[in-house]
């Protein structure tokens, strides 16, 4: 840590990808130690605490399907309440994990090896909890299935023209690529460290999971064009996902929600989201595991730099919402943003304003943009305001067309556990990968050491 | 490490692979022939209270369907008849017969006779006797062959996909209305001739459409 | 390591100080016209398959017919429920309204392609392959770790324990090991 | 005899001989009572998931559960089953009787409609007359005979009664008395007759919290007879209402709606339509409707008319007390004065000057002057002496109070009512009912006089009891029962009977007796059968009389101050209070369900610093209550209005403690408004259901209209309709050209917003009732809404109502967003929402622009009484939790009439169809039908100039059209703001 801290460099000098003198066995070492060495116990005590919370959420579902969606507090005009904000509001998180997966992967950003396999692994934990939303908001859960095209005996199809059916295909495809791609960049370092498995036990679990795995040409061949194709194709989803579920909002005639920009505004806001979440849990991880070395302060500022681009192209979008809204002419239109501004839910719009467009910008200045404690606070900021944008999103329908049906959406007891179960369910899971898996992808890191170039005249 | 996991390990990805094929394919035939309605539903045969034989009155004897199963071609329900239909022969026919006991006994206390219902249709679907009796569609279509039943069995699944498969294309089921309850009726030669006659005459357009059946 | 009786030889085995070594000397296999060998490292090294002479992997053609497959499907199975098997009006649009199937037509190729991509590259690498001969030896597991190893197997046509384990040597092994097994 | 071929009564008396039924009843009577739907969760049950279970039937492959056939042993041949039976009969309220046509189901009433024979219904209902099918199931109705308290049988009261009925009859019935409520039956007052002959020396009362007793006065003031007034609206060009909500909650408001508009529609430009002048202290359903209104508190409307009748005088109508009276002539609206005494003038014998039943005797008998003078008597209204009325009276009330006080009653027999309840507080009556030895009460529930007698006996729903009632022009017609009675109820007839004659008599015989004389021996039995068939006796009723006017003295003190109004409210006078479809109907001017509130000003609202549901309490002399204050535009700013006959403590589970009881307020001096009124904030809030937050249009061309004027010159409307592109699809449209293509025409210019057709709908539709809370959550169910708005200036409002339900748009915004294909549409044009497919994602209801579509958040329908599940319409799904519902058009109709038409080889004709809300609109605002058929109703109205689409620029197509709104202002008192009124709204 001590040298990336003050490691300046003339502009155009890449600076080393990581730090501390690192060789091959000292990657395996270290990362693979995290996963051998004994259970501590800040680990239990954040377990037990992510699970209860997981439980919680556990709960809520049970006694939501017991007594049915009114123990929202939806109503009509407002149907859609908390559940379909977290939806969008996990989906969105997700997708930072595989733009820097796929993405910087097709850009040849080489520094996101260090980063990569945690984003992703995230990505996998977030879009599980978002999953859970459209499953269980809908009225009569035990017949959900009836949005899958089964062959039944009604001779019933389900309706593709639907953006909530786009939906489901979207985000469970998303999720099934996701964990092929994450399970893949796996397969490496699990034989890693199945190779330094000493209990019967570990070398039983991890030979299995590892598929015997032996580093051949023969095979590295094969798994490197494999990964390039997921990836190449991954991007294209990744951008589309949140598009798709933008199109639940877009394509209908609420004002507010009838907005061509939705889409790529939806995936600014993502990745925005996204990159939050990583910052926060890389920030806290690289602490908690020594990882400094690996995830370095220029990681994490590439990252701020990201999240500062993303954060004015959302705000660009809010701001072009506003011009559009009066350009088009459409009293339904303007009325819908002025009331977002100033109407009975200014409060949250203006939340939203600040932590999305106002605190990204501390970001401008370099000394904040590597200061630990500055991009903590505002990783966790920006994710409160993504989560405010969506909800800002949703409950204009409390105010669409004819005002006789206006009304206002309070959450209840409910809603609130249900949401914050899903931040448990999420650090549960998250906290099991950390404590079972390669939090870093070695073999790419290995990778990209110097000493990895066939032509490097480096010592052995 | 040396060698952790014995060689024929080797077969099981091969294995798998082919059982989770052909599983799957098991498992899909299984849902599909277990779970239909043609299984779980057709050839319910429930006793009844009354040990009371369509066979016989229906097939031997030749009584018309609605003898008893009064105004279903006036209303959407098929009438269970009341037990007076009953006596109105039993009082004469066979008065002291053992199975006939609850029914006589039914006629003096008032006490109904409570049939078990074969053909059921859920409360959210609205099937109407009356519009299939005038459109030409006989008895035996929905009911089978109730003449040779000697307790009534449920012949058709009563599914939604089979109520349609007719509504999409009615033509084998139709028949002159005054053979409706002609349990031994043959389409004849000119079937199709004369179907595409009634079609234009009666405006035979079956439903489709969800508000045919649902309200 | 060579003990029990009536073991087989399954390779012969030699590590390589670093990855340049281990590209030099697979063009050398290469060239010497060996086909069944192998460079085993903890990382993809740049310029291998060239060095050891290998063709270019088919997993893309697979991936790709597996992704149109998936479209076509999608896009099928959309216009056949809503046109033929059961066609309801929606909102008096069109019953094939093929703009509103791309998204679910471009989420299965996607998903086609994924796995066809994934299942392929298994397949091709025989993989799960939990039993493997190199895996008799002690050393060969620190491949995944800091070592390169290149492995001639016994059953290639040119395969003579003595020779290999020579060539290897002369090549900058700096370690020759016979592997073998049960 | 009649009761032998109407077996099939016995139907459900069979069904309440099972065990199950049984069960059923213990469970449903609890003594700890909580509201019936809503929010009782403790009373949820699993069900729920067993639905869910039994939806999954078809996948855990189980054998679908028995079910039981049970035919009857005798088919009487009136019943196919699932075939409805339609009955003529009368429902009584008050003085008046309303003819009603009974749908039943297997011998189950499920649906009422207005019967076009009758003078007083004339085939259209008020939400009162079809809700009251729904007391039928009230499961908390009363079901047997209590005796201090404890169950006895009918026989114990009457072997009890024959002593008294002996002892009394020596003594000449000293110390008995009768307090009966006020009515207007023939058998009924032949009884009364009867009794009177037996005990001569008793004392009848007749009395009632809500009566038309000043009505009454009034006109004996100005004629010196009782005389009932029959007003024609159809006749009348201007009418002035004085403080006369004729089209809402007075007597007669549905033959007036039918009048009045009638009056008013206007088919083409070349139409003339009346003008409506209202004067009255707080908004009602007739001030939505006026041309002209002024917001003058009870006190002075008085001295209003006064100043009226002076200028009328001076300008050549002499109207005989306008001298007579000595009061100082009252600044009042001057203007309005001055214009209105004009148009009376120019339409002589085509006005109406009409007083409500708040109003002092003096104002009626201004009133009837006027309309004498005026020459509208024996056109716009006619005066029937009509022989039968029992009329309620205060003063009698009071003697009875007093005897009792002194001792000088026994007995006294309470023969319906509830005056513990209602009576004026000054005469503390359940203490004095402690003085009395016995004390009987006849009352379809335990309420809180049963509480204070010492006999209660549960009293038949008019559904299931015989008798006869007149209506207003005297015209004779058969109360007949359609069920027998489902608890161990008697009816008023079989009561009366006791009484007067000792003995126990079938209803039925002495309504039979009654008639006799009445039809004529010659022919009777045919013609008693006609009655019976076309609820209506044959033989119309007394002739119409003209009086002389005879003007007694009139007193009118002008009030002062503060003053209180009370008003009557949609449960009538408290009695329908335990009906879960009125409660959660909201109010047609505030729009609050389940629940009262003091209506206030916003400029007193100001003065007071008060907001909405702010809790305030009203002190009249000493006596108060404390209620919260609703802030409603067009209230009179020096008055406050609380409505009666909420704030009951024993009307059963619904409607125990919903609202605050403004009787405790309400003395024998001031029984409709008091003056000095001193009001106060308390701290507080309290919630109310409102199920309109938002009163303004904001500009939008939601209700559209102009003035007659304006549209004869320019068929254009306000707001004007947004500009939008021209609504071109994308794609190639679906068409509709073939076969029937159904279609719903609502004219704005004629709805009242009276709420018929959302019970109506409520009835038909199975709509579930949902309580307080999940309508304070905003998850009211009704399918049919009325929207009403606001227009103009806060303090001088226009109001605007819209009837709103599913729109049935051609390219429906909610179908293409189902993930299920749960909504689509039908070649015929309906959006259909099939209950079944639908899993419950609430899209559709977001992308419907006119939120009509209404979500089961709960599993409401198990929330109900099996008893009240028998008022459902089996034609109809029941809709479980988890599912979307809305306006079907009603479906149900559509498909019976079309399968109907088909076997009979021919095709719907039009106006075959009705769909509930249209059967139930007095003002035939909805007219429905083939817009194929170009010559079809609905077609033409689609025609019509005056017709737009709510939303058009949406490009949705809606079926449903509204024709435009239109006002007759008089060109004299326009305000600019009025006509080109864009500006104006919101």
């Amino acid at each position: 840590m001590s040298v990336a801290e003050t490691t300046e460099h003339a502009p155009g000098y890449e600076s080393p990808l990581i730090t501390g003198e690192q060789t091959f066995g000292s990657i395996s070492r270290k990362i693979g130690e995290i996963t051998e060495r004994k259970t501590t116990m800040t680990w239990l005590l954040a377990f037990g605490a992510a699970g209860s919370l997981a439980l919680v959420l556990l709960g809520s579902i049970g006694y939501l399907f017991y007594e049915g969606t009114g123990i929202w507090g939806l109503n009509v005009p407002v149907a859609w309440g908390w559940a379909i904000v977290n939806f969008v509001f996990w989906v969105g998180i997700g997708h930072a994990g595989t733009l820097i997966s796929a993405v910087l992967f097709l850009f040849r950003q080489r520094w996101r090896t260090s980063i990569n396999r945690f984003a992703e692994s995230m990505t996998l934990f977030a879009v599980i909890c978002a999953l859970v939303f459209p499953g269980i908001h809908v009225g009569r859960v035990w017949l959900v299935y009836w949005i899958f095209p089964l062959p039944n005996q009604m001779g019933m199809w389900p309706n593709f023209r639907s953006p909530l059916l786009w939906d489901v295909f979207a985000v469970s495809i998303y999720f099934t690529c996701s964990l092929m791609f994450w399970y893949v960049g796996l397969i490496p370092d699990l034989a890693t460290l199945r190779d330094r498995a000493v209990t019967k036990v570990r070398k039983f679990v991890l030979g299995l999971f590892s598929f015997g795995w032996r580093g051949g040409n023969r095979q590295w061949k094969n798994y490197e064009l494999a990964y390039l194709i997921l990836a190449g194709i991954s991007t294209p989803l990744v951008l589309s996902v949140h598009s798709v579920v933008s199109t639940d909002f877009a394509t209908s005639i609420i004002p507010g929600w009838h907005t061509t920009i939705f889409p790529p505004y939806f995936v600014a806001g993502a990745i925005f989201s996204g990159f939050a979440m990583v910052m926060t849990l890389a920030v806290i991880s690289r602490k908690l595991l020594g990882l400094q070395d690996f995830i370095t302060l220029n990681h994490l500022e590439k990252m701020n730099k990201i999240m500062l681009v993303t954060g004015m192209m959302v705000g660009y979008a809010y701001s072009c919402e506003f011009f559009i809204a009066w350009y088009s002419g459409s009293i339904y239109e303007s009325f819908a943003f002025i009331n977002r501004a100033f109407g009975p839910y200014a409060w949250a719009y203006w939340i939203m304003v600040t932590c999305n467009v106002l605190v990204p910008q501390v970001f401008w200045i370099k000394r904040w943009r590597r200061s630990i404690a500055v991009m903590f606070v505002a990783s966790i900021l920006i994710n409160v305001g993504m989560w405010f944008e969506r909800f800002v999103i949703v409950v204009s329908l409390a105010r669409d067309f004819l005002p006789s049906s206006w009304d206002y959406y309070k959450p209840t007891f409910w809603d609130v556990s249900t949401l914050v179960g899903s931040f448990g369910l999420f650090f549960t899971l998250f906290l099991l990968f950390a404590r079972f898996v390669p939090m870093i992808a070695m073999s790419e890191v290995k990778g990209v050491l110097p000493e990895a170039d066939p032509h490097h005249g480096g010592k052995p | 490490m040396a060698q952790f996991f014995p060689k024929w390990t080797n077969y099981i990805p091969t294995v798998t692979a082919i059982g989770g094929v052909l599983g799957l394919i098991a498992v899909i035939g299984f849902v599909w022939y277990y779970f239909s309605p043609e299984y779980t539903d057709v050839g319910y045969r429930p006793v009844q209270p009354v040990e009371y034989s369509h066979k016989v009155h229906a097939g031997d004897l030749g009584t018309d369907c609605r003898y008893c199963h009064t105004g279903v071609e006036r209303q959407a329900h098929a009438n269970v008849p009341p037990t007076r239909t009953c006596m109105n022969c039993h009082t004469m026919v066979k008065t002291d017969s053992e199975k006939l006991a609850l029914v006589r006994n039914s006629y003096a206390s008032g006490q109904p006779i409570e049939w078990i219902r074969v053909h059921n249709l859920p409360d959210f679907a609205y099937f109407d006797h009356s519009a299939h009796i005038n459109a030409g569609v006989g008895c035996i279509s929905c009911h089978g062959d109730v003449n040779r039943m000697e307790v009534v069995m449920l012949s058709e699944p009563l599914s939604m996909g089979w109520c349609l498969e007719c509504h999409r294309n009615p033509d084998e089921n139709l028949r002159p209305v005054a053979e409706v309850t002609n349990m031994r009726w043959e389409n004849p030669a000119d079937h199709a001739r004369r179907v595409a006659g009634w079609i234009e005459e009666k405006q035979i357009q079956p439903p489709i459409a969800c508000s045919g059946c649902h309200r | 390591m060579a003990t029990a009786t009536k073991e087989r030889i399954y390779s012969v085995l030699a590590e390589f100080g670093s990855a340049g070594e281990l590209l030099h000397a697979a063009e050398k296999v290469r060239d010497a016209g060996y086909k069944k060998f192998d460079c085993h490292s903890p990382f993809p090294i740049h310029g291998m398959d060239r060095a050891m002479g290998l063709k270019r992997s088919k997993v893309g053609y697979i991936a790709g017919i597996c992704g149109l497959c998936g479209g076509a499907f999608a896009m099928w199975l959309q216009g056949w429920t809503s046109t033929v098997d059961y066609p309801l009006v929606i909102s008096g649009k069109p019953l094939f309204s093929w703009q509103a199937y791309i998204i679910v037509t471009f989420g299965l190729t996607i998903l086609g392609a994924a796995l066809g991509a994934v299942i392929g590259m298994l397949v091709l690498n025989r993989l799960p392959q939990w039993f493997h001969g190199n895996f008799y030896s002690e050393s060969f597991k620190r491949f995944s770790d800091d070592a390169f190893f290149m492995s001639i197997e016994a059953d290639d046509p040119k395969f003579d324990v003595d020779r290999v384990s020579e060539f290897l040597k002369s090549l900058g092994g700096r370690t020759v090991e016979v592997v073998k097994g049960a | 005899m009649e009761l032998k071929d109407k077996e099939y009564w016995r139907s459900l008396e069979q069904l309440a001989g099972t065990d199950e039924f049984r069960h059923y009843l213990e469970r449903e009577f609890p003594k700890g009572t909580v509201e019936l739907a809503g929010n009782s969760w403790s009373r949820r049950s699993f069900l729920t998931t067993m639905g869910a279970s039994l939806a999954l039937a078809g996948l855990t492959s189980c054998r679908r559960p028995v079910e039981k056939i049970v035919p009857y042993v005798t088919r009487p041949e009136e019943i196919d089953p699932g075939v409805p039976n339609y009955y003529a009969t009368t429902m009584p309220l008050g003085l008046s009787a309303y003819g009603v046509i009974v749908t039943t189901h297997e011998g189950r009433p499920t649906f009422i409609q207005g019967n076009p024979l009758h003078p007083s219904s004339k085939g259209a209902v008020s939400p009162i007359v079809q809700a009251s099918l729904l007391d039928l199931y009230d499961p908390d109705r009363s079901r047997s005979v209590l005796h201090h308290g404890k169950e006895t049988a009918w026989d114990d009261f009457v072997a009890w009664w024959k002593e008294q009925y002996d002892r009394y009859k020596q003594s000449g019935g000293e110390g008995l008395a009768v307090l009966s409520e006020s009515f207007n039956s023939p058998t009924l007052s032949r009884l009364k007759r009867r009794f009177h002959e037996t005990f001569p020396k008793a004392q009848w009362v007749a009395w009632e919290p809500v009566s038309d007793e000043n009505i009454y006065k009034g006109i004996e003031l100005a004629t010196g007879r009782v005389l009932q007034p029959v007003y024609d609206f159809s006749r009348a060009q201007v009418i002035l209402a004085l403080d006369c909500d004729f089209l809402g909650t007075e007597s007669e408001a549905i033959a007036n709606t039918v009048g009045f508009t009638e009056a008013r529609r206007v088919r083409s430009r070349s139409d003339a339509m009346n003008r409506l002048y209202v004067v009255e202290p707080s908004m009602t359903v007739t001030g939505m409707m006026a041309d002209h209104r002024v917001a003058v508190d009870r006190g002075r409307v008085g001295s209003l008319l006064l100043a009226l009748a002076r200028v009328v005088t001076a300008r050549g109508v002499p109207i005989e007390f306008a001298r007579g009276v000595n009061r100082p002539n009252t600044e009042l609206a001057s203007d309005f004065v001055q214009v209105l005494s004009g148009d009376l003038g120019m339409h002589r014998g085509e006005c109406l000057v009409v007083a409500g039943r708040a109003q002092p005797p003096a104002v009626h008998a201004m009133a009837c002057a006027m309309n004498a003078a005026l020459g509208n008597v024996g056109r716009a209204v006619t005066y029937h002496d009509i022989a039968s009325l029992v009329l309620s009276s205060d003063t009698d009330l009071a003697a009875l109070a007093a005897n009792v006080e002194k001792n000088a009653v026994q007995t006294l027999i309470i023969a319906g009512g509830n005056p513990v309840f209602s009576a004026p507080r000054d005469m503390s009556l359940s203490t004095l009912l402690e003085a009395v030895n016995d004390t009987v009460h006849l009352s379809s529930h335990v309420d809180e006089t049963s509480l204070s007698c010492s006999w209660h006996l549960p009293r038949a729903h008019y559904l299931e009891s015989w008798g006869d009632a007149q209506s207003w022009n005297g015209a004779n017609s058969v109360v007949q029962p359609v069920i027998t009675p489902l608890m161990e109820g008697r009816g008023d007839v079989e009561l009366y009977a006791l009484l007067a004659g000792g003995e126990e008599v079938s209803a039925h015989d002495a309504v039979r007796e009654t008639a006799q004389p009445l039809l004529g021996r010659a022919g009777f039995e045919s013609k008693w059968r006609a009655g019976l068939h076309d609820g209506i006796m044959p033989g119309s009723g007394p002739a119409a009389v003209v009086p002389g006017l005879s003007m007694g003295e009139l007193d009118l003190a002008d009030a002062d101050g503060l003053i209180l109004s009370f008003d009557c409210s949609k449960h009538f006078d408290g009695r329908f209070a335990n009906n879960g479809w009125l409660q959660e109907l909201p109010d047609p001017v505030t729009k609050l369900a389940w629940g009262n509130a003091a209506l206030i000003s916003p400029k007193l609202a100001e003065e007071y610093d008060l907001e909405n549901e702010d809790m305030v309490e009203l002190d009249i002399d000493g006596r108060t209550l404390e209620i919260p204050a609703w802030i409603s535009p067009g209230q009179a700013d020096s008055s406050i209005s609380v409505a009666l006959g909420y704030g009951r403590a024993a009307a059963g589970r619904v409607g125990n403690g919903v609202g605050f009881n403004a009787y405790k307020l309400r003395t024998s001096d001031n029984m409709w408004f008091a003056t000095g009124v001193k009001l106060r904030k308390l701290g507080p809030k309290y919630s109310l259901a409102c199920t309109q937050d938002h009163g303004s249009m904001e500009g939008r061309p939601i209700v559209r209209e102009n003035t007659l004027a304006g549209y004869k010159e320019k068929a254009e409307f306000y707001p004007r309709e947004i500009e939008h592109p021209p609504p071109v699809s994308l794609w190639d449209e679906h068409k509709y050209d073939k076969g029937y293509q159904w279609g719903m025409a609502i004219d704005l210019n004629a709805c009242t917003g009276c709420n018929a057709c959302v019970v109506a709908c409520q009835a038909e539709n199975n709509i579930p009732i949902v309580g307080k809370e999940q309508v304070c959550n905003g998850r009211e169910m009704h399918w049919m809404r009325i929207d009403r708005y606001y227009a103009g200036d806060i303090h001088d409002p226009r109001v605007l109502v819209q009837p709103m339900n599913c729109q049935h748009c051609e390219m429906a915004p909610c179908e293409q967003v189902c993930p299920v294909a749960a909504t689509s549409h039908d070649p015929e044009g309906l959006n259909v929402m099939v209950y079944n497919r639908c899993i419950g994602t609430r899209y559709c209801s977001n992308n419907c622009p006119y939120k009509v579509r209404r979500f089961n958040f709960f599993n409401y329908m198990n929330e109900l009484p099996e008893l009240i599940k028998m008022a459902q319409n089996p034609e109809v799904t029941v809709r479980f939790r988890g599912v979307m519902e809305k306006c079907t058009y009603c479906i149900q109709r559509i498909s019976l009439a079309k399968i109907k038409a088909k076997n009979e080889g021919r095709t719907v004709t039009d106006g075959e169809i009705r769909t509930a809300c249209q059967a139930a609109c007095p003002a035939q605002a909805i007219v429905f039908g083939n817009i194929g058929d170009a010559n079809s109703r609905v077609s033409q109205l689609r025609q019509n100039d005056r017709r737009y689409r709510v939303l058009e620029e949406l490009n949705t197509r809606p079926r449903t059209i509204y024709l435009a709104k239109l006002r007759n202002p008089n060109p004299a008192l326009v305000k600019d703001t009025d006509a080109k009124a864009e500006g104006g709204h919101g």
